[in-house]
Protein backbone atom coordinates (compact mmCIF):
# COMPACT_ATOMS: atom_id res chain seq x y z
CA UNK A 1 0.00 0.00 0.00
CA UNK A 2 1.20 3.65 -0.42
CA UNK A 3 0.65 6.22 2.23
CA UNK A 4 2.18 9.97 2.38
CA UNK A 5 4.39 10.60 5.25
CA UNK A 6 5.08 14.14 6.41
CA UNK A 7 7.65 15.40 8.60
CA UNK A 8 7.86 18.48 10.90
CA UNK A 9 10.11 20.98 12.57
CA UNK A 10 13.76 19.28 13.58
CA UNK A 11 12.62 16.45 12.25
CA UNK A 12 12.16 17.65 9.03
CA UNK A 13 15.13 20.03 9.49
CA UNK A 14 17.46 16.86 10.00
CA UNK A 15 15.88 14.34 7.40
CA UNK A 16 15.93 17.35 4.84
CA UNK A 17 12.83 16.98 3.54
CA UNK A 18 9.03 17.61 4.70
CA UNK A 19 7.59 14.72 2.95
CA UNK A 20 7.33 11.85 1.06
CA UNK A 21 5.28 8.89 -0.71
CA UNK A 22 5.81 5.54 0.30
CA UNK A 23 5.33 2.39 -0.63
CA UNK A 24 4.95 0.10 1.50
CA UNK A 25 5.44 -3.74 2.32
CA UNK A 26 2.81 -5.92 3.35
CA UNK A 27 4.54 -6.35 6.87
CA UNK A 28 3.65 -2.96 7.88
CA UNK A 29 0.41 -3.03 9.67
CA UNK A 30 0.92 -0.60 12.31
CA UNK A 31 2.26 2.99 12.88
CA UNK A 32 5.16 1.01 15.31
CA UNK A 33 5.74 -1.02 12.38
CA UNK A 34 6.43 1.99 9.87
CA UNK A 35 8.51 3.86 12.42
CA UNK A 36 10.83 0.92 12.72
CA UNK A 37 10.80 0.34 9.02
CA UNK A 38 11.91 4.22 8.51
CA UNK A 39 14.36 4.18 11.38
CA UNK A 40 15.71 1.15 9.63
CA UNK A 41 17.36 3.46 7.00
CA UNK A 42 19.92 4.45 8.97
CA UNK A 43 21.87 7.42 9.92
CA UNK A 44 19.85 10.49 10.36
CA UNK A 45 16.66 7.98 10.24
CA UNK A 46 17.26 6.54 13.45
CA UNK A 47 16.01 9.60 15.01
CA UNK A 48 12.81 7.57 14.60
CA UNK A 49 13.68 4.56 16.32
CA UNK A 50 12.54 3.23 19.76
CA UNK A 51 13.32 5.49 23.10
CA UNK A 52 13.03 8.51 20.85
CA UNK A 53 10.91 11.37 21.71
CA UNK A 54 9.09 11.46 18.19
CA UNK A 55 4.83 12.16 17.93
CA UNK A 56 2.98 10.99 15.41
CA UNK A 57 -0.40 11.56 13.61
CA UNK A 58 -2.50 9.65 10.80
CA UNK A 59 -5.01 11.72 8.71
CA UNK A 60 -4.28 14.89 11.26
CA UNK A 61 -5.34 12.93 14.18
CA UNK A 62 -2.80 11.93 16.92
CA UNK A 63 -1.70 8.24 17.14
CA UNK A 64 -0.16 5.47 19.50
CA UNK A 65 2.28 3.06 18.02
CA UNK A 66 -0.94 0.59 17.94
CA UNK A 67 -2.43 2.63 15.59
CA UNK A 68 -2.97 0.46 12.29
CA UNK A 69 -1.70 1.93 8.93
CA UNK A 70 -4.14 1.94 6.16
CA UNK A 71 -3.71 2.90 2.40
CA UNK A 72 -3.54 6.12 1.60
CA UNK A 73 -3.40 7.42 5.05
CA UNK A 74 -1.29 10.77 5.91
CA UNK A 75 0.86 10.29 8.06
CA UNK A 76 3.36 12.71 9.75
CA UNK A 77 6.12 12.39 12.35
CA UNK A 78 7.51 15.61 14.78
CA UNK A 79 8.89 16.29 18.12
CA UNK A 80 6.20 17.05 21.24
CA UNK A 81 4.53 20.19 20.24
CA UNK A 82 5.35 23.21 21.40
CA UNK A 83 3.21 26.04 20.60
CA UNK A 84 1.09 29.01 22.74
CA UNK B 1 -25.70 31.23 20.49
CA UNK B 2 -26.67 29.88 24.00
CA UNK B 3 -24.84 28.40 26.88
CA UNK B 4 -27.49 25.15 26.35
CA UNK B 5 -27.26 25.01 22.32
CA UNK B 6 -24.93 22.45 21.22
CA UNK B 7 -22.11 23.81 19.42
CA UNK B 8 -22.84 23.19 15.95
CA UNK B 9 -19.88 22.65 13.54
CA UNK B 10 -19.90 26.17 11.37
CA UNK B 11 -19.16 28.21 15.31
CA UNK B 12 -16.82 25.88 16.01
CA UNK B 13 -14.88 26.59 13.09
CA UNK B 14 -15.39 30.03 12.87
CA UNK B 15 -14.07 30.39 16.14
CA UNK B 16 -10.71 29.29 15.50
CA UNK B 17 -7.87 31.36 12.92
CA UNK B 18 -4.73 29.89 12.60
CA UNK B 19 -2.63 32.79 10.63
CA UNK B 20 0.47 34.71 10.03
CA UNK B 21 -1.57 37.99 10.82
CA UNK B 22 -1.61 39.58 13.74
CA UNK B 23 -4.72 40.08 16.07
CA UNK B 24 -6.27 43.11 17.57
CA UNK B 25 -6.93 41.23 21.39
CA UNK B 26 -9.33 44.63 22.45
CA UNK B 27 -11.61 43.48 18.88
CA UNK B 28 -11.79 40.08 19.73
CA UNK B 29 -12.34 40.87 23.56
CA UNK B 30 -15.13 43.18 22.82
CA UNK B 31 -16.60 40.78 20.23
CA UNK B 32 -17.78 38.35 22.83
CA UNK B 33 -19.74 40.23 24.10
CA UNK B 34 -20.91 42.77 21.61
CA UNK B 35 -24.43 43.45 21.84
CA UNK B 36 -25.40 40.54 24.69
CA UNK B 37 -27.13 40.92 27.94
CA UNK B 38 -26.78 37.23 29.14
CA UNK B 39 -22.89 37.25 29.25
CA UNK B 40 -21.74 38.31 32.70
CA UNK B 41 -17.51 36.89 32.17
CA UNK B 42 -14.59 37.28 29.72
CA UNK B 43 -11.74 35.61 30.39
CA UNK B 44 -8.71 36.39 28.00
CA UNK B 45 -5.08 34.94 27.19
CA UNK B 46 -2.53 36.35 25.33
CA UNK B 47 0.69 34.90 24.81
CA UNK B 48 3.26 37.00 23.81
CA UNK B 49 7.20 36.68 22.22
CA UNK B 50 9.66 37.07 25.11
CA UNK B 51 13.13 38.12 24.72
CA UNK B 52 14.39 37.20 27.67
CA UNK B 53 15.11 33.63 27.18
CA UNK B 54 17.12 33.24 30.97
CA UNK B 55 20.21 32.96 32.37
CA UNK B 56 21.27 29.89 30.76
CA UNK B 57 21.26 32.16 27.10
CA UNK B 58 24.26 33.80 25.61
CA UNK B 59 21.99 36.17 24.05
CA UNK B 60 18.35 37.41 23.55
CA UNK B 61 16.10 35.77 20.69
CA UNK B 62 16.26 38.17 17.69
CA UNK B 63 13.34 35.84 15.82
CA UNK B 64 11.16 33.72 16.86
CA UNK B 65 9.65 31.10 14.31
CA UNK B 66 6.36 28.82 14.38
CA UNK B 67 5.90 26.01 12.31
CA UNK B 68 2.81 24.35 11.98
CA UNK B 69 0.94 21.29 10.39
CA UNK B 70 -2.20 22.82 8.28
CA UNK B 71 -5.03 21.53 8.59
CA UNK B 72 -4.41 19.39 12.29
CA UNK B 73 -3.85 22.68 13.73
CA UNK B 74 -7.25 24.23 13.16
CA UNK B 75 -8.81 20.55 13.66
CA UNK B 76 -7.02 20.29 17.10
CA UNK B 77 -7.72 23.74 17.71
CA UNK B 78 -11.00 22.45 17.17
CA UNK B 79 -10.92 20.06 19.27
CA UNK B 80 -9.61 21.82 22.15
CA UNK B 81 -12.72 23.98 22.48
CA UNK B 82 -15.14 21.09 21.41
CA UNK B 83 -14.45 19.58 24.76
CA UNK B 84 -14.40 23.25 26.49
CA UNK B 85 -17.36 23.63 25.76
CA UNK B 86 -18.89 19.80 26.96
CA UNK B 87 -16.74 20.68 30.33
CA UNK B 88 -18.16 24.26 31.44
CA UNK B 89 -21.07 26.42 30.48
CA UNK B 90 -19.94 28.86 27.82
CA UNK B 91 -21.73 31.52 25.49
CA UNK B 92 -18.52 32.71 23.34
CA UNK B 93 -14.92 31.56 22.71
CA UNK B 94 -12.32 32.33 20.48
CA UNK B 95 -8.98 31.22 19.76
CA UNK B 96 -5.98 32.60 17.22
CA UNK B 97 -3.13 31.24 16.77
CA UNK B 98 0.03 32.66 14.10
CA UNK B 99 2.31 31.17 12.38
CA UNK B 100 5.52 32.62 10.64
CA UNK B 101 8.50 34.36 12.14
CA UNK B 102 7.40 36.77 15.01
CA UNK B 103 10.05 39.14 16.76
CA UNK B 104 9.71 39.59 20.85
CA UNK B 105 7.05 41.46 21.94
CA UNK B 106 4.92 40.24 19.25
CA UNK B 107 1.46 38.48 20.02
CA UNK B 108 1.41 34.69 19.56
CA UNK B 109 -1.90 33.66 20.88
CA UNK B 110 -5.41 34.68 21.83
CA UNK B 111 -8.21 32.79 23.58
CA UNK B 112 -11.03 34.97 25.00
CA UNK B 113 -14.08 32.72 26.63
CA UNK B 114 -17.42 34.07 27.09
CA UNK B 115 -20.02 32.56 30.43
CA UNK B 116 -22.30 33.99 32.23
CA UNK B 117 -20.14 33.63 35.95
CA UNK B 118 -16.33 33.58 36.22
CA UNK B 119 -15.47 30.41 36.79
CA UNK B 120 -16.70 28.57 33.89
CA UNK B 121 -14.92 31.63 31.81
CA UNK B 122 -11.61 31.52 33.69
CA UNK B 123 -11.28 27.79 33.88
CA UNK B 124 -12.28 26.75 29.96
CA UNK B 125 -9.72 30.07 29.13
CA UNK B 126 -7.02 28.38 31.13
CA UNK B 127 -8.07 24.47 29.81
CA UNK B 128 -7.71 25.43 26.35
CA UNK B 129 -4.54 27.12 26.67
CA UNK B 130 -2.91 23.81 28.64
CA UNK B 131 -4.52 21.68 25.97
CA UNK B 132 -3.64 23.68 23.39
CA UNK B 133 0.27 23.93 24.65
CA UNK B 134 0.64 20.13 24.68
CA UNK B 135 -1.96 19.07 22.20
CA UNK B 136 -2.07 21.42 19.29
CA UNK B 137 0.86 21.15 16.25
CA UNK B 138 2.86 24.03 16.76
CA UNK B 139 6.43 24.04 17.07
CA UNK B 140 8.60 27.17 17.96
CA UNK B 141 12.47 27.89 16.79
CA UNK B 142 14.40 30.49 18.28
CA UNK B 143 17.23 32.28 16.48
CA UNK B 144 19.66 34.36 18.28
CA UNK B 145 22.47 36.25 16.78
CA UNK B 146 24.75 32.62 17.58
CA UNK B 147 22.42 30.84 15.88
CA UNK B 148 19.59 28.67 16.04
CA UNK B 149 17.76 25.96 18.13
CA UNK B 150 14.14 24.49 18.19
CA UNK B 151 12.24 25.09 21.50
CA UNK B 152 12.45 21.67 23.93
CA UNK B 153 8.63 20.80 25.48
CA UNK B 154 8.48 21.55 28.94
CA UNK B 155 7.63 19.35 31.58
CA UNK B 156 5.59 21.86 33.21
CA UNK B 157 3.11 21.99 30.48
CA UNK B 158 2.25 18.44 30.61
CA UNK B 159 1.72 18.71 34.54
CA UNK B 160 -0.66 22.02 33.42
CA UNK B 161 -2.72 19.90 30.77
CA UNK B 162 -2.40 16.81 33.41
CA UNK B 163 -4.61 18.32 36.13
CA UNK B 164 -7.61 18.84 34.08
CA UNK B 165 -7.94 15.29 33.85
CA UNK B 166 -8.77 12.41 31.28
CA UNK B 167 -8.97 14.38 27.69
CA UNK B 168 -11.50 13.15 25.28
CA UNK B 169 -9.01 15.22 23.00
CA UNK B 170 -6.04 12.69 22.21
CA UNK B 171 -2.32 13.42 22.88
CA UNK C 1 8.60 47.75 36.63
CA UNK C 2 10.21 44.09 36.53
CA UNK C 3 9.01 41.32 38.78
CA UNK C 4 12.46 41.20 41.04
CA UNK C 5 10.94 45.34 41.84
CA UNK C 6 9.72 46.41 45.25
CA UNK C 7 6.06 47.36 44.14
CA UNK C 8 6.40 51.38 44.80
CA UNK C 9 3.25 52.68 46.23
CA UNK C 10 2.68 54.77 43.46
CA UNK C 11 2.27 52.41 41.10
CA UNK C 12 0.07 50.68 43.46
CA UNK C 13 -2.18 53.72 43.76
CA UNK C 14 -1.75 54.37 39.56
CA UNK C 15 -2.78 50.54 38.46
CA UNK C 16 -5.91 50.55 40.46
CA UNK C 17 -8.93 52.78 39.26
CA UNK C 18 -12.93 53.57 41.08
CA UNK C 19 -14.56 55.16 38.39
CA UNK C 20 -18.51 55.73 37.29
CA UNK C 21 -17.38 55.88 33.58
CA UNK C 22 -16.98 52.88 31.04
CA UNK C 23 -13.13 51.76 30.36
CA UNK C 24 -11.75 50.05 27.60
CA UNK C 25 -10.58 46.87 27.68
CA UNK C 26 -8.67 46.64 24.74
CA UNK C 27 -6.73 49.35 25.43
CA UNK C 28 -6.24 48.21 28.95
CA UNK C 29 -4.74 44.44 27.52
CA UNK C 30 -2.72 46.47 25.14
CA UNK C 31 -0.66 48.88 27.83
CA UNK C 32 -0.28 45.46 29.81
CA UNK C 33 2.71 44.39 26.89
CA UNK C 34 3.26 48.06 24.96
CA UNK C 35 6.52 48.23 24.24
CA UNK C 36 8.02 45.73 26.57
CA UNK C 37 9.80 42.58 25.17
CA UNK C 38 9.82 40.46 28.87
CA UNK C 39 6.13 39.89 28.74
CA UNK C 40 5.41 36.33 28.26
CA UNK C 41 1.68 36.18 28.98
CA UNK C 42 -1.28 38.40 29.65
CA UNK C 43 -4.35 37.47 31.23
CA UNK C 44 -7.43 39.72 31.56
CA UNK C 45 -10.88 39.31 33.22
CA UNK C 46 -14.13 41.76 31.81
CA UNK C 47 -16.96 41.68 34.20
CA UNK C 48 -20.65 42.40 33.18
CA UNK C 49 -24.30 43.47 33.71
CA UNK C 50 -26.50 40.29 32.82
CA UNK C 51 -30.24 41.12 32.48
CA UNK C 52 -31.30 37.28 33.03
CA UNK C 53 -31.65 36.28 36.84
CA UNK C 54 -32.92 32.90 36.53
CA UNK C 55 -35.96 31.99 36.46
CA UNK C 56 -36.69 32.39 40.16
CA UNK C 57 -37.24 36.28 39.32
CA UNK C 58 -40.31 37.94 37.81
CA UNK C 59 -38.28 39.86 35.40
CA UNK C 60 -34.82 41.08 34.14
CA UNK C 61 -32.91 43.74 35.79
CA UNK C 62 -33.54 46.91 33.83
CA UNK C 63 -30.84 48.78 36.23
CA UNK C 64 -28.08 47.60 38.46
CA UNK C 65 -26.65 50.32 40.45
CA UNK C 66 -23.32 49.46 41.99
CA UNK C 67 -22.72 51.84 45.47
CA UNK C 68 -19.53 51.77 47.28
CA UNK C 69 -17.17 53.60 49.86
CA UNK C 70 -15.40 55.94 48.43
CA UNK C 71 -11.71 55.50 49.76
CA UNK C 72 -11.72 51.99 51.12
CA UNK C 73 -12.68 50.90 48.16
CA UNK C 74 -9.52 52.05 46.57
CA UNK C 75 -7.30 50.80 49.60
CA UNK C 76 -9.02 47.25 49.62
CA UNK C 77 -8.61 46.73 45.88
CA UNK C 78 -4.60 48.00 46.40
CA UNK C 79 -4.07 45.33 48.96
CA UNK C 80 -5.95 42.70 46.93
CA UNK C 81 -2.80 43.68 44.47
CA UNK C 82 -0.01 44.09 46.61
CA UNK C 83 -1.22 40.59 47.74
CA UNK C 84 -0.90 39.21 44.68
CA UNK C 85 2.16 41.08 43.69
CA UNK C 86 3.93 39.15 46.35
CA UNK C 87 2.17 35.80 45.75
CA UNK C 88 3.40 35.67 42.40
CA UNK C 89 5.87 36.91 39.69
CA UNK C 90 3.82 39.43 37.68
CA UNK C 91 5.23 42.16 35.58
CA UNK C 92 1.94 44.44 35.48
CA UNK C 93 -1.62 44.82 37.16
CA UNK C 94 -4.67 46.61 35.93
CA UNK C 95 -7.62 46.96 37.71
CA UNK C 96 -11.08 48.57 37.08
CA UNK C 97 -14.27 48.88 39.03
CA UNK C 98 -17.35 51.26 37.88
CA UNK C 99 -19.81 52.57 40.29
CA UNK C 100 -23.23 54.02 39.68
CA UNK C 101 -26.33 53.14 37.64
CA UNK C 102 -25.67 50.37 34.88
CA UNK C 103 -27.56 48.78 32.79
CA UNK C 104 -27.70 45.28 31.21
CA UNK C 105 -23.99 44.76 28.71
CA UNK C 106 -22.47 47.47 30.51
CA UNK C 107 -18.81 46.51 31.84
CA UNK C 108 -18.17 46.38 35.83
CA UNK C 109 -15.25 45.32 36.26
CA UNK C 110 -11.43 44.95 34.31
CA UNK C 111 -9.12 43.17 35.85
CA UNK C 112 -5.59 42.81 33.75
CA UNK C 113 -2.25 40.66 34.79
CA UNK C 114 1.04 40.66 32.95
CA UNK C 115 3.71 38.21 33.30
CA UNK C 116 6.61 36.49 32.27
CA UNK C 117 4.21 32.82 32.56
CA UNK C 118 0.88 32.20 31.79
CA UNK C 119 0.55 30.16 34.81
CA UNK C 120 1.24 33.30 37.16
CA UNK C 121 -1.08 36.04 35.05
CA UNK C 122 -4.16 32.96 35.06
CA UNK C 123 -3.56 32.83 39.39
CA UNK C 124 -3.27 36.79 39.70
CA UNK C 125 -6.07 37.46 37.45
CA UNK C 126 -8.48 34.89 39.16
CA UNK C 127 -7.11 35.40 42.97
CA UNK C 128 -7.78 39.35 42.27
CA UNK C 129 -11.17 39.16 41.04
CA UNK C 130 -11.70 35.88 43.60
CA UNK C 131 -10.90 38.71 46.85
CA UNK C 132 -12.41 41.73 44.88
CA UNK C 133 -15.66 39.59 44.99
CA UNK C 134 -15.52 39.42 48.78
CA UNK C 135 -13.26 42.11 50.09
CA UNK C 136 -14.13 45.25 48.31
CA UNK C 137 -17.13 47.36 49.70
CA UNK C 138 -19.21 47.42 46.81
CA UNK C 139 -22.83 46.68 47.01
CA UNK C 140 -24.85 45.73 44.20
CA UNK C 141 -29.05 47.03 43.79
CA UNK C 142 -30.85 45.67 41.25
CA UNK C 143 -33.99 47.34 39.80
CA UNK C 144 -36.30 45.60 37.90
CA UNK C 145 -40.51 46.71 36.83
CA UNK C 146 -41.35 45.73 39.76
CA UNK C 147 -38.94 47.18 41.84
CA UNK C 148 -35.53 46.59 43.40
CA UNK C 149 -33.65 45.01 45.74
CA UNK C 150 -30.23 44.32 47.13
CA UNK C 151 -28.16 41.46 45.72
CA UNK C 152 -26.97 38.96 48.69
CA UNK C 153 -23.55 37.91 48.78
CA UNK C 154 -23.07 34.50 47.33
CA UNK C 155 -21.50 31.77 49.87
CA UNK C 156 -19.88 30.53 46.30
CA UNK C 157 -17.71 33.60 46.26
CA UNK C 158 -16.80 33.21 49.75
CA UNK C 159 -15.22 29.57 48.66
CA UNK C 160 -13.82 30.77 45.90
CA UNK C 161 -12.06 33.20 48.11
CA UNK C 162 -11.20 30.48 50.63
CA UNK C 163 -9.19 28.30 48.17
CA UNK C 164 -7.00 30.94 48.32
CA UNK C 165 -5.81 29.76 51.86
CA UNK C 166 -4.81 32.29 54.52
CA UNK C 167 -4.84 36.15 53.22
CA UNK C 168 -2.84 38.83 54.47
CA UNK C 169 -5.54 41.13 53.21
CA UNK C 170 -8.53 41.12 56.01
CA UNK C 171 -11.99 39.87 55.60
CA UNK D 1 -15.42 59.93 72.81
CA UNK D 2 -16.75 61.42 68.99
CA UNK D 3 -16.50 58.96 66.26
CA UNK D 4 -17.96 59.29 62.81
CA UNK D 5 -20.37 56.46 61.88
CA UNK D 6 -21.22 55.49 58.06
CA UNK D 7 -24.00 53.18 56.81
CA UNK D 8 -23.84 51.71 53.60
CA UNK D 9 -26.49 50.12 50.89
CA UNK D 10 -29.33 47.99 52.50
CA UNK D 11 -28.48 49.19 55.87
CA UNK D 12 -28.42 52.91 54.64
CA UNK D 13 -31.84 52.79 52.96
CA UNK D 14 -33.46 50.55 55.78
CA UNK D 15 -31.76 53.37 58.43
CA UNK D 16 -32.48 56.55 56.39
CA UNK D 17 -29.23 58.35 56.70
CA UNK D 18 -26.08 57.22 55.73
CA UNK D 19 -23.36 59.04 58.63
CA UNK D 20 -23.77 60.57 61.68
CA UNK D 21 -21.35 61.72 64.92
CA UNK D 22 -21.95 60.21 67.85
CA UNK D 23 -20.45 60.86 71.32
CA UNK D 24 -19.72 57.45 73.15
CA UNK D 25 -20.47 56.61 76.51
CA UNK D 26 -17.17 55.54 78.34
CA UNK D 27 -18.28 51.91 78.53
CA UNK D 28 -17.87 51.56 74.84
CA UNK D 29 -14.32 50.23 74.21
CA UNK D 30 -15.07 47.91 71.16
CA UNK D 31 -16.88 47.90 67.83
CA UNK D 32 -18.75 44.99 69.77
CA UNK D 33 -19.82 47.24 71.90
CA UNK D 34 -21.13 50.39 69.32
CA UNK D 35 -22.63 47.65 67.79
CA UNK D 36 -25.01 46.63 70.84
CA UNK D 37 -25.03 50.20 71.79
CA UNK D 38 -26.70 51.10 68.13
CA UNK D 39 -29.08 48.04 68.03
CA UNK D 40 -30.36 48.96 71.57
CA UNK D 41 -32.02 51.74 69.80
CA UNK D 42 -34.87 49.32 68.77
CA UNK D 43 -36.82 49.36 65.54
CA UNK D 44 -34.67 49.13 62.66
CA UNK D 45 -31.77 49.60 64.41
CA UNK D 46 -31.63 46.27 65.81
CA UNK D 47 -30.28 44.91 62.06
CA UNK D 48 -26.78 45.91 63.76
CA UNK D 49 -27.33 43.71 66.93
CA UNK D 50 -25.46 40.33 67.44
CA UNK D 51 -26.96 37.88 64.66
CA UNK D 52 -27.41 39.95 61.88
CA UNK D 53 -24.93 39.93 59.45
CA UNK D 54 -23.63 43.18 59.19
CA UNK D 55 -19.37 43.72 58.67
CA UNK D 56 -17.65 46.58 59.61
CA UNK D 57 -14.66 48.59 59.26
CA UNK D 58 -12.61 50.79 60.94
CA UNK D 59 -10.49 53.47 59.35
CA UNK D 60 -11.12 52.40 56.18
CA UNK D 61 -9.97 48.69 57.32
CA UNK D 62 -12.13 45.33 57.64
CA UNK D 63 -12.46 45.22 61.58
CA UNK D 64 -14.36 42.44 63.87
CA UNK D 65 -15.49 42.74 66.80
CA UNK D 66 -13.01 43.00 69.43
CA UNK D 67 -11.22 46.11 67.69
CA UNK D 68 -11.43 48.79 69.69
CA UNK D 69 -12.78 51.86 68.91
CA UNK D 70 -10.50 55.50 69.67
CA UNK D 71 -11.55 59.12 69.46
CA UNK D 72 -12.35 60.09 66.28
CA UNK D 73 -12.46 56.95 64.15
CA UNK D 74 -13.75 56.68 60.68
CA UNK D 75 -16.29 53.63 61.33
CA UNK D 76 -18.83 52.00 59.03
CA UNK D 77 -21.70 49.07 58.90
CA UNK D 78 -22.53 47.26 55.84
CA UNK D 79 -24.03 43.91 54.41
CA UNK D 80 -21.20 41.57 52.91
CA UNK D 81 -20.21 42.97 49.47
CA UNK D 82 -21.55 42.18 46.21
CA UNK D 83 -18.95 43.68 43.78
CA UNK D 84 -17.21 42.80 40.72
Amino acid sequence: MSVKVLYFASLRESLGYSHETLTLPPTIATLGDLRAHLARRGGVWEALGDGHNVRAAINQEMAGPDALVQPRDEIAFFPPVTGG
Amino acid sequence: MTSDAPLAAASLEACVSVQAADFDPGAETLALSAGRRDVGAVATFVGLVRADKGAAEASEISVMTLEHYPGMTERSLQAIVREAWERWSLQGVRVIHRFGPLVPGERIVFVGVASAHRGDAFAACEFIMDYLKTRAPFWKREDTPEGGRWVDARETDDAAAARWGSPKVQG
